[in-house]
């Protein structure tokens, strides 16, 4: 480890003094921080304090793929952006957010949708993937390009006074398809433009899966993969559940795939848009 | 008699029932046609039972729609057997609405 | 409810919309955000993104307490601070961040250090606190301020892998003293300096606290009263705990207590400083 | 014959036991003294079986030191007795050591 600690400049055995004390990251892990490369998909509720966190933590390089700008209505709880930055696309508002906190972190900004013809030029170039979307036909292809790439995946959602958590394709484990293989109906779907969600439960998520990806990084257990963390914001009730084990049958990381690097077109796979946009009947 | 099960609905599930999270159900033992209580049969009481309007928001066919998660005793229900897995005492079935919201 | 709305102003309508989408909030619960103050003991690991949060829902008053400067190695964690604000106060830091993403919230800024002398005149100007400190001396005297005025306290903590929460003196329930009637010896406390503290272990356990005060800034059941939630970072595990009732001894919040408005000398109580940088053989 | 207890520590308390977080104990009944294993007992022999070196970070006196939280089956031990409270089979003793840091 001595030419290890040689990689650590100065400035990073000062700023990282609290990871270096600690045996689960110390310098070797600081290192394979600087060293990772991170995509968060969605810089709203989940992907600001998740990026906050992952670049606070010296994660060195940082995806981010928005296509919105920033709005008043995300400052409720998208605590990357300001005032001033309302307006501007997300992904430059959350670059300048970045910087604030680390500025030798390097940004990678994708100022568009993820699609099936960019997701997996994208993802390519990144070693661990968050999801921190807002819609069905996104998180399926998220998790087809990580799959296919081979990236473990951290999935996070919120809603109302609720969320959930779990880490997908990795150490042999289910993917979001083998959970679901069945797209929900549309008119199934709430998100938050139509159901509210509170600031600080988006918060608890997207911080949670920093942690885990900052874990994942360093080379320590995954918390999440298998399991499925709940959390009721109402009751304060943190639950866990062990989920399926990767299905043989699974349409992209089972035994003889349907789904290939040309993927799908998830927009009908799901009937509706990959967006938290589109006004429908929504219920739950 | 009667089998006493917990059922719990989370992720906005629980809005189709009365809005109760958690309550214990007891279903009537031996079954009027005598077969076993599997979660085949347990859908069919919910439905009859509890489920005031809409049940397409909660079912498909004989089974549970798609984006609902169903957990028998913390675990997912295709490790122990999904519709043909027969309830015990005090098991506790938990369906859970996925988010997508972020 | 018309009266009310009258209330929330044009900006505010829009800028909450996720919020007063809920039932849990709405218009009522966020005026009473919008009306409540919240004091932040300490602006560090903990109080940051507790002060985020807080000041992104709408709180409309926040006090910050910490007698400290912005150094390099808080930006590991500390996320309401900047790379261009270090050597600065903690609390103008903290103002700074909270304007950024919430210019309307009243900030009042307190640099120094919590004292016997200031405590009550500090405190008393606001209706819930957050303890967001970082040693037992600081820990025993925010307690009893709290109880003596009065005021819920939402009390979190972090160390390397893992986070405490316990809300106090909320619903009859006890207060910190009820559980921990002696201090610990000060050879026994380990703080973030010496054991390191993995950031965004700290950023769940901070965020919950915000979470914790708006529900109860707005009227709904406080989660962690007389419940202790450990969060366990190497395991991905929350457990929740139930704890003793108000014990009728309690020195200050028992039938006869002994603890008053003169309040005690905590340092000496605590055979410890109030601040975590004094040096010590410190193991647990 | 012996009484199976989970024996758990947390927030640190678990550097003065090889790190281990969670174990089964068996602790032998009857006991020679014929006694029962109520908490007091059991605190002699955590310290006897299985501390290892400076007690001072766990105990104090015949009790545990002040800033460690216990916690029976989940409960503050001051609800069921403290240092009276009688082992049962298959119980849960958790050891919290109390963080400060922020
Ligand atoms: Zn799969
Ligand atoms: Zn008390």
């Amino acid at each position: 480890t001595a030419a290890a600690t040689e990689r650590l400049n100065k400035n990073d055995v000062a700023r990282f003094s609290r990871h270096l004390l600690m045996e689960e990251i110390g310098v070797t892990g600081q290192l394979k921080l600087k060293h990772c490369r991170i995509l968060v998909v969605g810089a709203g509720g989940l992907g600001s304090p998740a990026l906050l966190y992952l670049a606070a933590a010296g994660v060195g390089t940082l995806g981010v793929v928005d296509y919105d700008v920033v709005d008043l209505n995300n400052l409720q709880r998208q605590v990357l952006h300001s005032e001033t930055r309302i307006g501007i696309p997300k992904v430059t508002s959350a670059a300048i957010g970045i910087a604030q906190i680390n500025s030798a972190c390097q940004v990678r900004t994708f100022n568009c949708a993820l699609t099936r013809e960019n997701a997996l030029d994208i993802v390519q170039n990144f070693d661990i993937v968050l999801d921190a979307s807002d819609n069905p036909a996104t998180r399926y292809l998220i998790n087809d390009a990580c799959v296919l790439l081979d990236r473990p995946l951290v999935s996070g959602s919120a809603l109302r006074m609720e969320g959930q958590l779990t880490t997908y394709h990795i150490n042999g484990g289910p993917c979001y398809r083998c959970i679901f293989p069945a797209p929900p109906v549309a008119t199934t779907v709430t998100n938050c433009s139509d159901g509210g969600v509170l600031g600080a439960v988006t918060g608890i998520i997207g911080v949670l899966q920093a942690l885990e990806a900052v874990k994942i990084a360093v080379g320590l257990p995954a918390a999440f993969a298998q399991q499925l963390l709940l959390f009721d914001g109402t009751l304060g009730k943190f639950r866990s559940f062990k989920l399926r084990n990767r299905r043989p049958d699974c349409a992209v990381c089972g035994d003889q795939p349907t789904i290939t690097r040309d993927l799908i077109d998830y927009e009908a796979f799901c009937g509706s848009a990959a967006c938290d946009k589109t006004p429908s009947l929504k219920l739950l | 008699m009667s089998l006493e099960v917990t059922l719990e609905f989370s992720g906005g599930a629980e809005l189709l029932f009365d809005k109760i999270k958690s309550r214990v159900v007891a279903l009537p033992v031996p079954r009027p046609d005598g077969a076993k209580w599997t979660i085949r049969a347990f859908l069919v009481w919910i439905r009859d039972n509890l489920l005031k309007e809409r049940p397409e928001l909660f079912l498909q066919g004989d089974t549970i729609r798609p984006g609902i998660l169903v957990l028998v005793n913390d675990q997912d229900w295709e490790l122990i057997g999904e519709l043909d897995y027969e309830l015990e005492a005090k098991d506790t079935i938990l369906f859970i609405s996925t988010l997508h919201g972020g």
